[in-house]
């Protein structure tokens, strides 16, 4: 339950609320931060409180560790006012990470929306670095607005400069947007999956997955070819705390990313 | 086995506080049998008894003098095990940043005298949420280690018992360092005792004791008997964990919300129930900070709070996640039900919602 | 020789005077004086804190339910105000209590006086004399005085912590007793503590004794409860040192709350005379007979005498009192022994109830009509303060010509200090004064 | 903490000063916690009446005069941060048992001259009127819950400060329910915890001034007590107390009126 410290390198804003934290240490060598692509540590504010964060960096980038974080209470607004230099407390990285190895040699639809593009980032930049061994690459993204869109500069450059099909929306388009207004189920069309060679990795709002794995069923994948990474309340991360319980599971530890068949008999359960 | 007289068992005690150990044992205090420091036999509730119902509780003046003659009360071991409220840390901020310091932990030698058998098999159960075969955790474990164990063999169940559906009691079978079954006749008041493990042994070599008799053995088994045949209530467990889980729609969940208060009293009393939550208090200035952990509930709204709003608004679906996760998903995580039959979360609802007659209700409305 | 301001003053013929927000008073409160060549034209202490209506919605309520409902109106003398509720209705139903928890509850008693007189005399009024706007500032440069309060005021809500519960509004006191009494053990665990405010208490009297008092005696008709063995808490006689002698019971024939036109409020007055005082002057007055050898023994070193007439000493009378309290707090404790049963037996019947307690700041008086339910049909409450109010009125009368002549901001002070004289408890006279609602 | 000492008032409507006096009772963190505030507006304690804004107010008391409001918006205005503090102003306090009855009625049980008195029809928390960035239960606030509460704000974390019910706070310390052991009556399993269990440590059932828990079942107490024997008009007056407008407490007792 002891956090390490670790020390702010850079803070900056990806967008109004959301922003990015690097980490590096001093007191440890940084392998000891070592994660896979959808794990998440515990980031604690000095005096305020624990949060639980994905990690949202390149996995293979070794000197420091970045996590976006979505300004929303206590905890993530005492962090958003912290300053190059600053130093906080960090625990894991916990969970089980999205099943890079295992879909290796398929087509990868990656669905996110909102924040949830963070903790499916370092899963991007694996298939990316390793996209020979993966088939076709989509991404599909969804934010509230255009000014609440992560990364914008990153998915410009990744749709340029590597093999990889993105499509964005947004609930609700300002002058400057291009783009598409909607929600995210309906770039589904434009990912021209091929049912038996996908697979799907989601994240984002709970209502926004539910939707859209009912697309991608509809789109002919199976229970087990869909994953996702589901929150909950959570205070230790050890699984001794209960909050995190989701039916027989403890987010922390079997989550917090999910074969969709071990929760489809209670995803849709209300309140449970 | 060995026979003690009565008056042993205080040398039991003052061997084991000669020992370093802090002993604790039942006692009466405002109207209930709990559990706290005992210095001697005098501290022990002697001739008391209970009377138990759906949220009810009484003492009973029996009139046999017995030293454990009581059901389970409203305390369990966890609150020594588990403490309610326990600093983990605190930190001082620094030029560096802050250091931080685990709370200096005191790890006391617990000796508990009177465990009873469905009282063993929920600190078995502890052990495993505790040791969750990832994690463990620093403080249960440490003071889990050095606990001596007198386990106590029930004579008499209470009337919101149901080990026996449980298959933890009412004997107890293991996991004690000696066990204790409390004879009582026309003339003689004495012990029969099983030595668990060689500090047990150790122990009883200390202690006057004779083997015990062919007759004296049999009156322990009688003793046991009349438990298992009188235990209060009976709870069917026959595919319980389907049960639950193709129920969760089930209107009962309806009736019992109408009654649940959501004021935590069953999971406060629960011996098994280990969820927490964890505060972090700061000074004045903000430069000494510190977190403490504290038992939470299920039933506490917050509980299940996250940023974006609230997983189990309901009462309805808080009393379906206890029951649900004491009957069912705890089988899933820990290879065991999460329930002992103790029956304290039925005498110690305001409102007397019985976990046995609920089960037996979503049964029922499956006939109908 | 005078300032030229003071001068200025000096020349001026009439002025008026406003402290619109009374400040280092319990409860809100403002001051209106007019003068006119020196006099008073007019003098009002307005009290703007709204009315809470208690006597109307005791009506209905359970007899048990007194204790808990009257101590609101107060939360600086809760113990006064549920105790007198308590003595009224046990007077009712001729309720008659153990002597343990006679005992008990005067232990309650000097645990408010000690807190409340400690409160008041350094953290409100004491900076009046030393020219500190609050005891905060006080405390920089007197930090060992200022400690030596805190403790000694914490020593007096230990006593309410522990037998009340808490130290604003008390759970623990009912109709009958207590609902529960605290082991000797852990009464003894406060002795030595107590021992350590006696002494400081005596350092409290002989610290408020150094300060300058202004040469203003006044002749009051004094008015407090007076107890055969006792200095008065929570029973005796009311008695006046102009003739007054009556049992509670008799109250509302002797005293009468009046309308007075200028001020829309009700003053207390005696029947057929006139305004009377309550309080800690008074009872020392009355009962100075019945105060401790040490409480006498530090009173003539300082060179008080066995009357006072100067409401501005009436700061050091609260540290005597406070200094009797530790005393008999350590007296009680010492005899104590834990009753079997926590209460008595109480039987409701049809009957009215009077009784008047102590409060720190003065005699308070209840009465209640209580039906054969046990629901209460009709209650009347007299607090200490709206007993005073016509006195503090007149005080300022006769203190302002003194000091007409110092610039405002000088004499604003002045004022203030001669009410907060009286540890005025606006909160609670509010509850049955009439509120002006113009603010001037 | 920034380096300037934050300014800190406190204000008073319609109450019985007993919350503000918490701070005062504060003995042995008093001047510690003073010590790192500005103390700007506290009349109570302080004859230093500076003008606003200030960073934290605290405000004690309900809303029942037209004075009051016009008070209160102005105190909002000038507050950072408001935190109201006690029963009165969380809940309209006591002085909400006249929001049943006509207020006329009422003035003229206790005042002669009734003309005189300018009052509102009902007594209402604060939060009727503005907004409230924390409300610190209790009748009285228990003085630690109240340094929590201001450390909390001055670190910008969160006050722990429980919502869910006194039954925790009893488990917690290990007292033996009144209700279950002794069928004393208590509102303890629908009033939030603050208070450390105070009542039934004291071998009384709660009486519910800390007001209704996050999430309240009163109707199942209810029916708990009329089969202990209460009668519906015990159960009203039960519920319509120091927090007898807090809205779960106020149906109920409406509930219990015939
Ligand atoms: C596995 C996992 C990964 C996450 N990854 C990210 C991420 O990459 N970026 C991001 O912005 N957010 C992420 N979140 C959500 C993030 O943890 C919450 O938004 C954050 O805890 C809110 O903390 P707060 O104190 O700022 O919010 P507040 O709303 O102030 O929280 C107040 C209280 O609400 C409760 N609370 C609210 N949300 C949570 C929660 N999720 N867990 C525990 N308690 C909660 C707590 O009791 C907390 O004390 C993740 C959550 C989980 C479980
Ligand atoms: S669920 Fe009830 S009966 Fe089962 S162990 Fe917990 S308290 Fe005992
Ligand atoms: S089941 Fe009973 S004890 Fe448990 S939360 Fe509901 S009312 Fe309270
Ligand atoms: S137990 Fe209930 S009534 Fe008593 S102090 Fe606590 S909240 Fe108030």
């Amino acid at each position: 339950m002891i956090p390490r410290q670790v020390r702010v390198k850079k803070i900056f804003w990806e967008t109004e609320d959301v922003f990015t934290l690097e980490l590096v240490s001093e007191d440890y060598p940084m392998s000891e931060f070592y994660f896979r692509p959808g794990q998440f540590n515990m980031l604690y504010a000095f005096g305020v409180g624990e949060a639980a964060i994905s990690i949202s960096s390149d996995s293979a980038k070794k000197n420091s560790i970045l996590h976006s974080i979505h300004k929303v209470g206590y905890v993530t607004n005492a962090l958003s006012k912290l300053k190059k230099g600053d130093v906080i407390g960090i625990r894991g990285p916990f969970g089980k990470a999205w099943p890079l190895e295992e879909i290796k040699g398929y087509d990868i639809c990656i669905m996110a929306g909102g924040i949830g593009l963070a903790p499916l980032r370092p899963s991007i930049y694996y298939i990316l670095k390793h996209r020979k061994q993966y088939g076709k690459f989509t991404l599909l993204y969804g934010a509230r607005s255009p000014r609440d869109m992560l990364y914008p500069v990153e998915l410009e450059q990744w749709a340029k400069k590597h093999d990889i099909h993105i499509e964005t929306i947004v609930d609700r388009a300002d002058s400057m947007w291009r783009g598409q207004v909607g929600v995210v189920t309906e770039l589904i069309d434009y990912a021209e999956l091929d049912p038996e060679r996908t697979r799907s990795m989601v994240c984002g709002p709970e209502i926004m997955m539910k939707y859209s794995i009912d697309e991608l069923k509809k789109n002919g994948l199976n229970e087990d070819q869909i994953y996702l990474s589901l929150e909950r309340n959570m205070k230790c991360a050890l699984g001794f705390c209960g909050h995190c319980q989701y039916g027989p599971s403890f987010v922390c530890k079997e989550g917090p990313v999910f074969n969709f068949s071990k929760v489809k008999d209670i995803f849709e359960i209300r309140e449970l | 086995m060995k026979t003690i007289s009565k008056d042993s068992l205080d040398k039991i005690i003052g061997y084991l506080k000669y020992k370093g150990y802090k002993v604790i044992g039942p006692s009466v205090r405002d109207g209930a049998i709990i559990y706290d420091e005992i210095s001697c036999i005098e501290d022990l509730p002697a001739g008391w008894g209970d009377e138990q119902e759906a949220g009810h509780y009484r003492l009973r003046k029996r009139n046999d003098g017995a030293l454990f003659g009581y059901a389970a009360g409203p305390q369990s071991w966890k609150k020594f095990l588990f403490p309610g409220k326990l600093k983990l840390w605190e930190a001082e901020k620094n030029s560096k940043g802050f250091e931080i310091t685990p709370a200096n932990g005191q790890f006391p030698k617990y000796a508990f005298i009177g465990v009873r058998s469905c009282e063993l098999h929920a600190v078995f159960i502890q052990d495993k949420v505790f040791n969750n075969g990832m994690f463990s955790d620093t403080y249960y474990n440490k003071i889990r280690k050095n606990i001596f164990i007198a386990a106590v063999n029930c004579a008499e169940a209470g009337k919101t018992c149901f080990c026996v559906s449980m298959k933890t009691g009412p004997k107890a079978e293991e996991g004690y360092d000696i066990a204790l079954t409390e004879i009582i006749n026309q003339d003689e008041h004495y012990f029969v005792v099983d030595e668990g493990t060689p500090k047990g042994s150790e122990l009883m070599e200390q202690i006057e004791s004779l083997t015990s008799t062919e007759e004296q053995l049999a009156a322990a088994d009688d003793a046991l008997k009349n438990a298992e045949s009188n235990m209060g209530r009976t709870l069917e467990t026959d595919g319980i964990k389907s049960l639950l889980y193709k129920n969760h729609a089930n209107t009962v969940w309806d009736q019992i919300a109408k009654r649940c208060l959501s004021c935590a009293n069953c999971t406060m009393v629960c011996p098994t129930c280990f969820c927490s939550n964890v505060e972090d208090v700061t000074d004045l200035s903000g430069d000494h900070t510190e977190r403490w952990r504290t038992w939470d509930s299920c039933f506490n709204l917050d509980y299940s709070k996250v940023a974006g709003g609230n997983f189990r608004t309901s009462i309805k679906a808080r009393y379906r996640q206890w029951m649900t996760h004491k009957l069912a998903s705890w089988i899933d995580q820990f290879g065991i039900s999460g329930c002992v039959g103790c029956g304290r979360c039925i005498t110690w609802c305001p409102v007397g919602i019985d976990i046995t007659k609920e089960v037996s209700n979503i049964r029922k409305s499956l006939k109908n | 020789m005078l300032s030229r301001l003071e001068k200025k003053a000096k020349q001026m013929k009439s002025k008026t005077i406003k402290v619109d927000y009374m400040a280092r008073v319990e409860g809100e409160g403002a001051l209106y004086l007019k003068i006119k060549q020196g006099k008073v034209e007019d003098v009002k202490l307005k009290i703007f804190e709204p009315p809470r209506f208690f006597e109307a919605f005791l009506r209905g309520r359970s007899y048990k339910e007194a204790p808990d409902i009257t101590a609101r109106i107060c939360g600086i003398c809760p113990v006064a105000y549920q105790m007198s509720a308590v003595h009224a209705i046990e007077y009712a139903f001729e309720t008659k209590i153990s002597p343990e928890v006679r005992e008990l509850r005067r232990l309650l008693y000097c645990g408010e006086w000690i807190e409340s007189h400690t409160l008041h005399l350094y953290m409100l009024h004491a900076p009046d004399f030393l020219g500190y706007d609050d005891v905060v500032q006080m405390s920089k440069d007197h930090p060992e005085i200022v400690k030596k309060a805190l403790r000694l005021k914490k020593t007096g809500n230990d006593i309410m912590n522990l037998v009340g519960g808490r130290e604003i509004h008390p759970i623990n006191v009912k109709v009958g007793g207590f609902y529960k009494t605290p082991a000797k053990k852990e009464l003894m665990a406060m002795y030595d503590n107590i021992k350590w405010a006696r002494d400081a208490a005596i350092d409290t009297v002989r610290f408020a004794a150094t300060f300058q008092f202004p040469d203003f005696v006044q002749d009051y008709e004094c008015v407090s409860l007076v107890h055969p063995d006792e200095y008065p808490f929570n029973e005796g006689r009311i008695i006046s040192n102009k003739g007054v002698d009556i049992h509670p019971n008799q109250y509302d024939y002797f005293f009468r709350e009046e309308h007075v036109e200028h001020s829309h409020a009700l003053h207390s007055r005696i029947r057929e005379r006139d305004n009377y005082l309550v309080g800690p002057i008074a009872r020392y007055n009355l009962n100075y007979d019945k105060l401790t050898n040490t409480c006498k023994e530090v009173a003539a070193e300082i060179g008080l005498g066995t009357e006072c007439c100067n409401p501005f000493k009436s700061i050091i009378i609260r540290g005597i009192e406070t200094l009797y309290s530790c005393e008999e707090a350590l007296r009680i404790i010492e005899n104590y022994e834990q009753p079997e049963f926590p209460a008595v037996e109480v039987e409701p019947k049809e009957a009215a109830g009077y009784a008047c307690t102590e409060a720190p700041r003065g005699m308070i008086y209840h009465s209640y009509r209580i039906g054969s339910d046990g629901l209460i049909e009709d209650a009347k409450i007299v607090p200490p303060t709206s007993q005073n109010q016509k006195t503090i009125e007149n005080d300022l009368r006769n203190f302002v010509p003194m000091y007409a002549d110092l610039p405002d901001k000088d004499l604003v002070w002045k004022c203030e200090q001669a009410v907060r004289n009286y540890d005025p408890c606006i909160s609670c006279a509010t509850h049955f004064l009439k509120l002006n609602i113009v603010r001037e | 903490m920034a380096n300037k000492k934050p300014k800190f008032a406190v204000f008073k409507m319609s109450s019985c000063d007993g919350c503000q006096l918490s701070l005062l009772d504060a003995e042995d963190e008093l001047l510690e916690l003073l010590g790192g505030i500005e103390l700007a507006y506290f009349p109570e304690a302080s004859s230093r009446m500076l003008k606003g804004p200030y960073d934290i107010g605290l405000v004690e008391g309900s809303i029942t005069t037209p004075r009051n409001v016009e008070e209160i918006r102005q105190i909002r205005k000038e507050c950072k941060i408001l935190i109201t503090i006690g029963a009165c102003a969380t809940a309209g306090g006591i002085q909400a048992l006249r929001n049943w009855k006509d207020v006329k009625e009422f003035t003229k049980i206790v005042y002669a001259s009734p003309e005189y008195i300018s009052t509102l029809n009902r007594s209402l928390p604060v939060s009727s009127y503005v907004h409230v960035d924390f409300e610190l239960r209790g009748c009285p606030i228990n003085k630690y819950q109240l340094i929590e509460v201001l450390k909390a704000f001055l670190n910008h974390r969160k006050p722990n400060i429980a919502t869910r019910s006194v039954c925790v706070d009893c488990k917690l310390k290990g007292n033996v329910c009144v209700m279950v052991a002794r069928s004393t009556p208590c509102l303890g399993p629908v009033t939030q915890g603050g208070c450390n269990a105070l009542c039934p440590s004291y071998d009384r059932g709660c009486f519910g001034c800390y007001g209704p828990m996050d999430s309240t079942n009163t109707s199942s107490l209810a029916a708990e007590f009329r089969e202990m024997g209460e009668t519906n008009y015990e159960i009203m007056n039960v519920f319509r107390s120091y927090n007898a407008y807090a809205e779960p407490f106020r149906k109920e007792s409406e509930a219990n009126e015939k």
